[in-house]
């Protein structure tokens, strides 16, 4: 496997793994949220074909699935890397030091917040509160919380779980 | 106030039963604290373990929910002896099963010790951490296994339901909850009596029941706690205000951060539909009320009740102008009722016990306890119940057992990034909705962080505004641009950029926001950066006229430098140094170069030595 | 039902279920508004109309808070001044300096309020938007987001008047953007291209492609008429600069369509000057005597239909004249033709010998006037038009 | 229209469109009608052969035959009798004629129509049932409804339904032709008819005509004119030597253009008034360069009888002049040569006007629905309706409020009758034309619109998938299209707009219309041409080939 095979398969969407979640939503009203909820279960985003699925199902306007889609930190619009590494950085855990966990891991890795690697390996997200504050500053990898994290820590735990193709030249 | 000497726990007799309990238990905290430290592995250890012995029936492995001690997690309690063990690995959980259950013979390493003394203590309630506590809302936590509604139900669970539906009329109910002053611990502190009251006058059908649970302040976990430790309480409150005001259906909007809450709340609607507590003819009565979850989506700002509502429709989480109040026209256009996790959860004990034994509780027209997250520079972090009137020194000293490191307080914040800080002088401020709001802080939904010197209060600042700036929802122009202008000059302050005349507009900015914006987000979003320009101006100053971060936090302000002499010249922190700043060679003082440094601090952490200072 | 409240210090009755804003504006009192509309939905985002309301914890928008028996209400105290000030401050803080050049200069809600409340140009250090300009192919809707004030005017119009709901706002907070679909160009979000979104957009941010530089709103006469295309009747303003028509724009009082128009009327007026219109009378040679002398002598001319290959030249000497070449003629000619024509036809042949083919894209009177004709003048009832098609 | 676009789109309880391709064709009724749908609560039925954009919008969507309209309409009717939703109290006070009705739908069961339609039974009843308990409703129809053999016989079955539901002489009901162009209704108005004066009077009424003669001063023949299809016939056979053709272009308009193409270049003397050299223009002796809407001053009569100001914007380019100041023109010219000689004494003998609204004032003499309808009361903003019977009358915006013009409402019961060509071996599709959203009728002035044309550039037939596989053309292929009458090059839009078995095309582009295509033959009664429904074939085409 090497990096660049990542992208080039661009397999096409099943948009039939839609059908039972709009079989369990049908006639509720408000549905589009979990619905957007689901498909992101279900692909890991949102891609743009299920949007205008959803829109198309739900009768509802393109625009407004879109709108809401953006509005929630929770959905993404674009592919996700292989692990999700999310940094919380609510008071309690700013105040105990992760501004540092995220410089090192943006260094290290080579990638933004809100950014994916170039490998498509991993996702570095920084987000407000994962309501674990007295396990400050905490992480989240892959949904597995890890509490008190120190950035030399949270590097050696990602360099056992996260491959590291793109960061080499560096 | 504050003779309490180690009340127990659980201290009002009316609310304990313990009736169904096994002889001998052991509970698990499986809080979402607890969990993040390897609880669940645990818990499978412990029947594991039994199970070898031989014990299993003799002995029941209780999951159960947050004990609040979250910093000492994973927690495990053996009962009846009430022996509470921190930090426990699955690698501990021999030692418990043959040293205490079979041997007796408690595991001193494993029992919580005295900071100062360095005794270990035994029972739980005689920790520092539980001392002024008064648990109310967190009385089942830790106690019942909250996926079990026979658990709840052998704790007078839903008798007050029973009550209301057989014995009072919903103006009653009403009325009673209007005696006991409970306020809504939403934050705004509106009677909830009263709320109810509006939305059953109101003439239009259906209406509905909602419960915000999308707490979004970053460093606060009250309502996720309640939610996994005792979702029946706060369903119970829900089923009562529902038969109040007249509602057929009911929300719970609930953060989706928040799965393990969501699952055991689903779990709790099962088993309560299953027993006839929801649905149709609730218990043969003549009432029906169902409730659905809603999983936000990730926006803080959805925990304004109308952004809420718009959420719960599938919209975009935009807040609403009020009036026209949701008790008139929210969910739907239809009347709603919005109260908090920890408002409905109050509800039961009061039908139970009666308006009058809430109104003794705390202090007065604030009657009860607030829940407060306890986090930050403070050494005991976690969730505390603690009676109103209380004040902020006994919360941060005596449980949450001072600054951590010998290290000097500097302030604590309660309300969030829509509260405010205090500082020093007003530790002794009673904590309630009042007295906080006088002396300029709030009392939010229950976070409460703690600053210590090492925190620059310039930065503090910034980072709240950058929350709201993330969260504003962009409809109204003075949050939307008005929030960006100040974290814009906050920015330009912490990079050693800003004048005086920043200050003046900072104060001009938060004016026209509170002026100006829709809703509580863009009035209150200033707050944090008033209050701390309020009390702590000279740290303000000093980053302006003097360009010095007086906390060494600011990164613009300061310097990494390697003490020569300390420096042992190991190359632990050049190797590390994600931008090749740190040069020297082996076995001699490094030195780093500024020019280079990005100032994450790594080299800092990393050295051994303690040779890299910030200047 | 009626509620009497005091704005101001005046008592005002009016119907109970009427907002603040409706309340002052029926007795006369202003209260500027952004992203109300009469025609739409108010969502009390823009905060402009915000007053004051003895009693409410904050100050209140007016264009969406229900009046009450006994409320009072200031519409222009000085915290109600200073607070859209604010407001307009920050607007203009996020906004191009460039009123010299943009297209609604002297037609532009902001532009007025900005000037009525004495805000000054904000320097600031800050972010500004830096959207692309035009972004958009389709030819009719001319986007400038770096203009947009969110007030959503333009979203409500296509959602409640359109019913078509392809803009929407995507994203939040500062970063908050206009976004037709899933971020499309318009055209692929289903974009009907009626115009609507452009005709409630208070600033510049959405503008008429095909008037871009044409004309603004002082320099154009407008001249109210009905609508040329189907039979639904709307009205609208030709906007006209220098004897063409530069711009079609809504008359909110039109009684059928009010602000809403179609893509036809309101960007498919420019037919009118094509190059193609027909500016002279032409006969056929055959019909006229002295053909040749009158194109020597310059007073008629060989027709050439516009763009149909025109060789460059200086007109008629290469063409050759055969009896079926169109001659531009004069209306004295032609009209004599057709006169003498038409009564020598009905002296031989009688009126039997006619057939009139009326129009549905003229006028009443025209075509009073033109059954007159077949009728008095031809003597035939053999008159029709295309009213089947 | 019996009721007026603004209480149809907002007291409506049900809205039925059958036939109008509402939101490209009248799209600000469109839009009015999506409102009326999503925010006011209406319900919507749309039955159309093509799965139009306002089917998209519809509570029920009905695909029926083309050319089934009647069998539908009376499917529906026998549905409501057995069910005993009609109106009963409306049929017995205000109609004649419901047993004869009720014994003819006697025969539509929901079986035999939905044979005939293609419409499952259930869709039937959903329909009528939604129909029933939503009144008032109103019905829109336009040209699926008239341009048929049996086009009289459609209107009157709608007539039928909305008499039979009481849906007539309320907000909210009636029934309601959407007229096509912007003064189609006043050129109807002003007896740009055969058989009718100014106001519908009629020709061969001797009062009437005596009315007219008094007031113009000759004599006037009292034999009902020829329609336009007609004109054409007579005009091919030499029995019409001149034709005066102002506005219009039979060239795209007419049905089988290779017919009427030989009909203008046999025409003796031709004039045609226009604004570019449309393709009538091309075969005329005369062109008149005439004057845009903006150029001129005057009144148009919408769809929905409301009479409103055209106000001149601009001055007409180079030597064009507006109609009437033609037709004054000529018409001294006539009377100069002596070609009639009316009495002096006859009020409106002369052709002297200072303006249109003098022409106006001529009009409220001669024409009682115009009577009241003057430029002072529309300047001063009047909306005003037709029939306004004098000045002071406020105008009739909903038609047979307490009574039909006629007395009693005459239920006309009426059979279902094939079209007259259906498809067979040779040609197997169906054809129907109709218009786009960006362009209009004969597209001489859409197609002059710079960005009309960029959007839809050049005509395009609709054709469904599972047709196009059949016939094997792919999207946006060039397809030839051949009836008996002529053929015609087009790209093919491969969409499920169309049903099965169905072709669309328009006849927005001359070298390409559809009219080259279309059948002639006509309603007895109004004389339309059945332009909805002929016989067709669809040959795929190598892409470089264009006739």
């Amino acid at each position: 496997m090497t990096a660049s095979d990542g992208d080039g398969g661009a397999s096409a969407v099943d948009l039939s793994l839609m059908e039972p979640v709009f079989q369990k939503y049908s006639g509720q009203p408000g549905a589009l949220i979990p619905i957007l909820q689901k498909a992101q279960d279900i692909y890991n985003y949102l891609p743009a074909e299920v949007l205008q699925l959803i829109a198309e199902r739900l009768g509802i306007a393109l625009s407004k699935v879109y709108g809401v889609a953006t509005f929630y930190a929770q959905f993404y619009l674009e592919r996700r890397g292989k692990h999700v590494l999310k940094i919380c950085d609510g008071t309690a855990c700013h105040v105990k030091g992760t501004p540092a966990l995220i410089t090192a891991v943006e260094e290290e890795f080579n990638v933004r917040p809100g950014e994916t690697t170039l490998d498509g390996e991993l996702t570095l997200e920084v987000v407000y509160c994962i309501g674990s504050c007295a396990l400050a500053p905490a992480t989240v990898l892959d949904g597995r919380v890890m509490g008190r994290m120190r950035p030399t820590q949270l590097l050696q735990h990602l360099r056992r779980h996260v491959s590291k193709t793109s960061v080499q030249e560096t | 106030m504050g003779e309490q000497t180690n009340v127990r726990i659980v201290e009002d007799a009316a609310l304990t039963s313990t009736k169904d309990l096994p002889s001998q238990w052991i509970a698990v905290c499986m809080g979402t604290g607890c969990v993040s430290s390897a609880s669940a592995e645990v818990r499978q250890a412990l029947i594991q373990e039994l199970e070898r012995h031989g014990l299993s029936s003799q002995v029941e492995v209780r999951r159960t929910g947050c004990f609040g001690f979250c910093a000492a997690g994973p927690i495990v309690v053996i009962h009846p002896d009430e022996t509470f063990y921190t930090r426990v690995t699955p690698a501990d959980v021999k030692d418990i099963v043959e040293q205490h259950i079979l041997a007796n013979r408690r595991v001193e390493r494993l029992m919580y010790r005295d900071p100062v003394t360095k005794v270990p203590i035994e029972k739980w309630y005689e920790i520092g951490f539980y001392s002024k506590q008064q648990r109310i809302v967190l009385h089942n936590c830790g106690i019942i296994d909250p996926e079990n509604i026979d658990h709840y139900l052998a704790r007078e669970g839903y008798q007050a339901l029973h009550k209301v539906l057989s014995e009072m009329t919903p103006d009653q109910v009403i009325d009673e909850v209007i005696r006991s002053g409970l306020r809504g611990r939403g934050g705004g502190g509106f009677p909830t009596g009263l709320k109810w009251k509006i939305t059953r006058q109101t003439p239009r059908w259906p209406k509905y029941v909602i419960c915000n649970a999308d707490e979004g302040d970053p460093g606060a976990f009250m309502d996720r706690s309640t939610l996994e430790g005792d979702p029946h309480s706060v369903i119970e409150g829900m089923i009562i205000a529902a038969y109040a005001i007249g509602a057929r259906y009911g929300y719970i909007y609930c953060r989706a951060e928040y799965p393990l809450a969501i699952h055991r709340l689903q779990v709790a609607l099962d088993q309560a539909r299953q027993r006839g507590f929801l649905g149709g003819n609730i218990r043969g009565f003549d009432f029906s009320f169902d409730l659905y979850i809603k999983e936000g989506a990730g926006a803080f700002v959805c925990g304004e009740e109308t952004a809420l509502m718009a959420s719960i429709q599938g919209d975009r989480g935009n807040p609403w102008p009020r009036p026209p109040y949701p008790a008139v026209s929210g969910l739907w256009g239809q009347p709603s009722n919005v109260n908090n996790v920890k408002s409905y959860a109050y509800v039961p004990h009061i039908i139970r016990l009666g308006a009058d034994w809430f109104k003794q509780l705390g202090a007065p027209d604030n009657p009860g306890t607030a829940i407060f997250a306890l986090t930050g520079m403070v050494n005991n972090t976690g969730l505390i119940e603690v009676p109103m009137g209380i004040t902020l020194r006994e919360i941060i000293y005596d449980i949450g057992g001072g600054i951590p490191d010998g290290r000097k307080f500097k302030a604590v914040q309660t309300g969030g990034p829509l509260g405010g800080c205090l500082p020093e002088a007003y530790l002794d401020t009673p904590v309630d909705f009042d007295s906080l709001c006088a002396a300029g802080a709030v009392m939010g939904s229950g976070g409460m962080i703690v600053a210590d010197e090492t925190t620059c209060m310039v930065e503090f600042a910034k980072y709240f505004m950058r929350f709201a700036c993330d969260e504003s929802c962009g409809k109204c122009p003075p949050c939307r641009i008005g929030s960006t202008r100040m974290l814009e000059t906050l920015e330009c302050i912490t990079a050693g950029l800003g004048t005086l005349e920043d200050l003046d507009y900072l104060r001009y900015l938060a004016n026209g926001m509170q002026k100006g914006s829709l809703c509580a987000l863009g009035q209150l979003a200033p707050s944090p950066v008033m209050s701390a320009l309020r009390h702590f101006e000279d740290e303000f100053r000093a980053h302006i006229e003097e360009r010095r971060c007086p906390a060494g936090k600011c990164h613009a302000l300061i310097t990494y430098e390697i003490i020569a002499d300390l420096c042992t010249g190991c190359m632990v922190c050049a190797r590390n140094c994600p931008t090749n700043a740190i040069r020297g060679e082996k076995r001699q003082p490094h030195v780093i170069d500024p020019a280079l440094c990005e100032r994450c601090g790594l080299c800092k952490e990393l050295c051994k030595f303690d040779a890299i200072v910030v200047r | 039902m009626t509620v009497t409240l005091t704005i101001n210090g005046q008592k005002v009755t009016t119907a109970e279920g009427s907002t603040i804003l409706e309340a002052a504006r029926s007795a006369g009192i202003y209260i500027p508004t952004l992203c109300h509309h009469p025609d739409l939905s108010n969502v009390g985002a823009c905060r402009i109309c915000v007053v004051e309301v003895v009693g409410a914890r904050n100050l209140q928008t007016a264009c969406t808070t229900p009046i009450a028996e006994g409320m009072v209400v200031y519409t222009d105290s000085e915290i109600v001044r200073a607070t859209r000030r604010f407001v307009l401050e920050m607007l203009l803080s996020d906004h191009p300096n460039d009123c010299m050049t943009c297209e609604v200069s002297g037609d532009c809600e902001l532009q007025d309020l900005v000037y009525d409340y004495g805000v000054k140009w904000p320097e600031h250090k800050g972010k500004r938007h830096n959207w692309e300009i035009d972004p958009d192919p389709n030819p009719f809707v001319f986007i400038d987001r770096n203009k947009c004030i969110l007030c959503g005017r333009c979203v409500r119009a296509c959602a409640e008047i359109q019913n078509r709901d392809v803009w929407n706002f995507a994203h939040r907070g500062f970063r908050t953007k206009l976004v037709a679909g899933a971020d499309q160009f318009m055209l692929d979000a289903r974009c009907e291209s009626c115009g609507q979104c452009v005709a409630y957009c208070p600033v510049g941010a959405l503008y008429d492609k095909m008037s871009l530089g044409k004309g603004r709103a002082n320099q154009v006469q407008k001249v109210r008429t009905t609508c040329s295309y189907c039979g639904v009747g709307c009205n609208f303003d030709l906007n006209v600069r220098d004897g063409r028509i530069v711009r079609v724009t809504s008359a909110p009082d039109a009684p059928v369509n009010g602000m809403a128009l179609c893509v036809k009327g309101r960007y498919g007026y420019d037919y009118v000057h094509h190059p193609d219109r027909l500016t002279a009378p032409l006969v056929r040679a055959r019909w006229l005597q002295g053909v040749e002398e009158k194109l020597k002598g310059g007073e008629w001319q060989v027709f050439v239909p516009q763009g149909n290959g025109r060789d460059g030249g200086d007109g008629s000497d290469h063409l050759t004249v055969t009896p079926d070449t169109f001659i531009q003629t004069d209306w004295d000619t032609a009209l004599d033709v057709v006169a003498r024509k038409f009564a020598e036809e009905k002296r031989l042949h009688g009126s039997g010998a006619f057939g009139m083919l009326a129009s549905a894209k003229c006028t009443n009177e025209e075509n009073y006037l033109f059954n007159k004709f077949a009728r008095q003048i031809l003597g035939t009832n053999t008159i029709d038009h295309c009213a089947r098609l | 229209m019996t009721n007026t676009i603004a209480d149809i789109t907002t007291q409506s309880k049900c809205i039925f469109i059958i036939g109008s391709n509402t939101t490209e064709q009248h799209p600000v009724i469109g839009i009015k009608v999506r409102r009326a749908k999503r925010y006011l609560g209406a319900k919507l039925v749309v039955a159309d052969p093509r799965r139009i954009d306002i089917a998209d919008y519809a509570d029920l969507y009905i695909r029926h035959k083309p050319g089934t309209d009647i069998a539908l309409l009376n499917g529906l009717m026998h549905i409501i009798i057995r069910e005993s939703w009609h109106d009963q109290e409306f049929i017995a006070t205000r109609t004649e004629g419901f047993e004869e009705l009720k014994a003819t739908v006697e025969k539509y069961t929901p079986q035999m129509v939905s044979e005939i339609t293609g419409v499952p039974v259930e869709q039937l009843e959903a329909a009528a049932r939604m129909l029933a308990e939503n009144r008032p409703g109103a019905l829109l129809y336009a040209m699926g409804i008239t341009q048929h053999t049996v086009g009289v016989l459609n209107v009157m079955s709608c007539a039928n339904l909305q008499m039979l539901l009481g849906n007539i002489g309320k907000p909210g009901s009636g029934l309601n032709p959407l007229r096509g162009q912007s003064n189609v209704q006043g050129a109807c108005d002003m007896g740009g008819l055969p058989n009718y004066y100014p106001g519908y009077q009629r020709v061969n009424d001797p009062a009437v005509r005596q009315k007219f003669e008094q007031a113009w001063g000759v004599s006037l023949s009292d034999q009902v004119g020829l329609t336009v299809t007609e004109m054409v016939d007579a005009a091919g056979r030499g029995d019409i030597r001149c034709l005066y053709i102002i506005g219009e272009d039979p060239m795209t308009s007419e049905p089988d253009l290779n017919h009427v193409r030989h009909a203008l270049e046999n025409t003796h003397f031709l004039v045609v008034q226009e604004l570019f050299m449309t393709g009538a223009a091309e075969c005329a002796d005369v062109i008149l360069p005439a004057a845009s809407f903006a150029e001129k001053e005057g009144t148009f009569t919408n769809t929905e009888r409301r009479i409103q100001r055209v106000r001149q914007a601009i001055e007409p380019p180079g030597e064009a002049r507006p109609d009437a100041w033609i037709i004054v023109q000529l018409a001294k010219r006539m009377l100069a040569l002596g070609a009639v000689s009316p009495r002096d004494d006859a009020p409106y003998a002369g052709w002297d006007y200072w303006g249109v609204s003098d022409v106006m004032r001529e009009i409220n003499t001669l024409t009682p629905i115009y009577a009241g309808v003057t430029y002072q009361r529309l300047e001063e903003g009047a909306q005003l309706h037709w029939p306004v019977p004098d000045e002071h009358y406020p105008g009739t915006p909903i038609l047979h409020v307490n009574k039909f013009s006629r007395g009693l409402g005459k239920f006309a019961a009426v059979d279902h009758m094939p079209p007259a060509e259906l498809p067979d071996d040779e040609y197997p599709f169906i054809l129907t034309t109709g218009r786009v959203l960006y362009h209009w009728h004969g597209g001489a002035m859409t197609r002059r619109a710079r960005n009309l044309k960029t959007m839809y550039p050049e005509a395009m037939i609709e054709i469904h998938p599972h047709d196009a596989r059949k016939v094997g053309i792919r999207d946006r292929q060039l397809v030839k299209l051949a009836s008996r009458r002529g053929e015609i090059v087009s790209r093919a839009l491969v969409t499920d707009r169309a049903a099965p078995g169905l072709v669309f095309a328009t006849f927005h582009f001359p070298e390409s219309a559809a009219n080259f295509l279309t059948n002639p033959a006509l309603d007895p009664l109004a004389k339309i041409p059945e332009y909805k429904v002929c016989a067709v074939k669809v040959v795929p085409m190598p892409d470089d080939q264009r006739l």
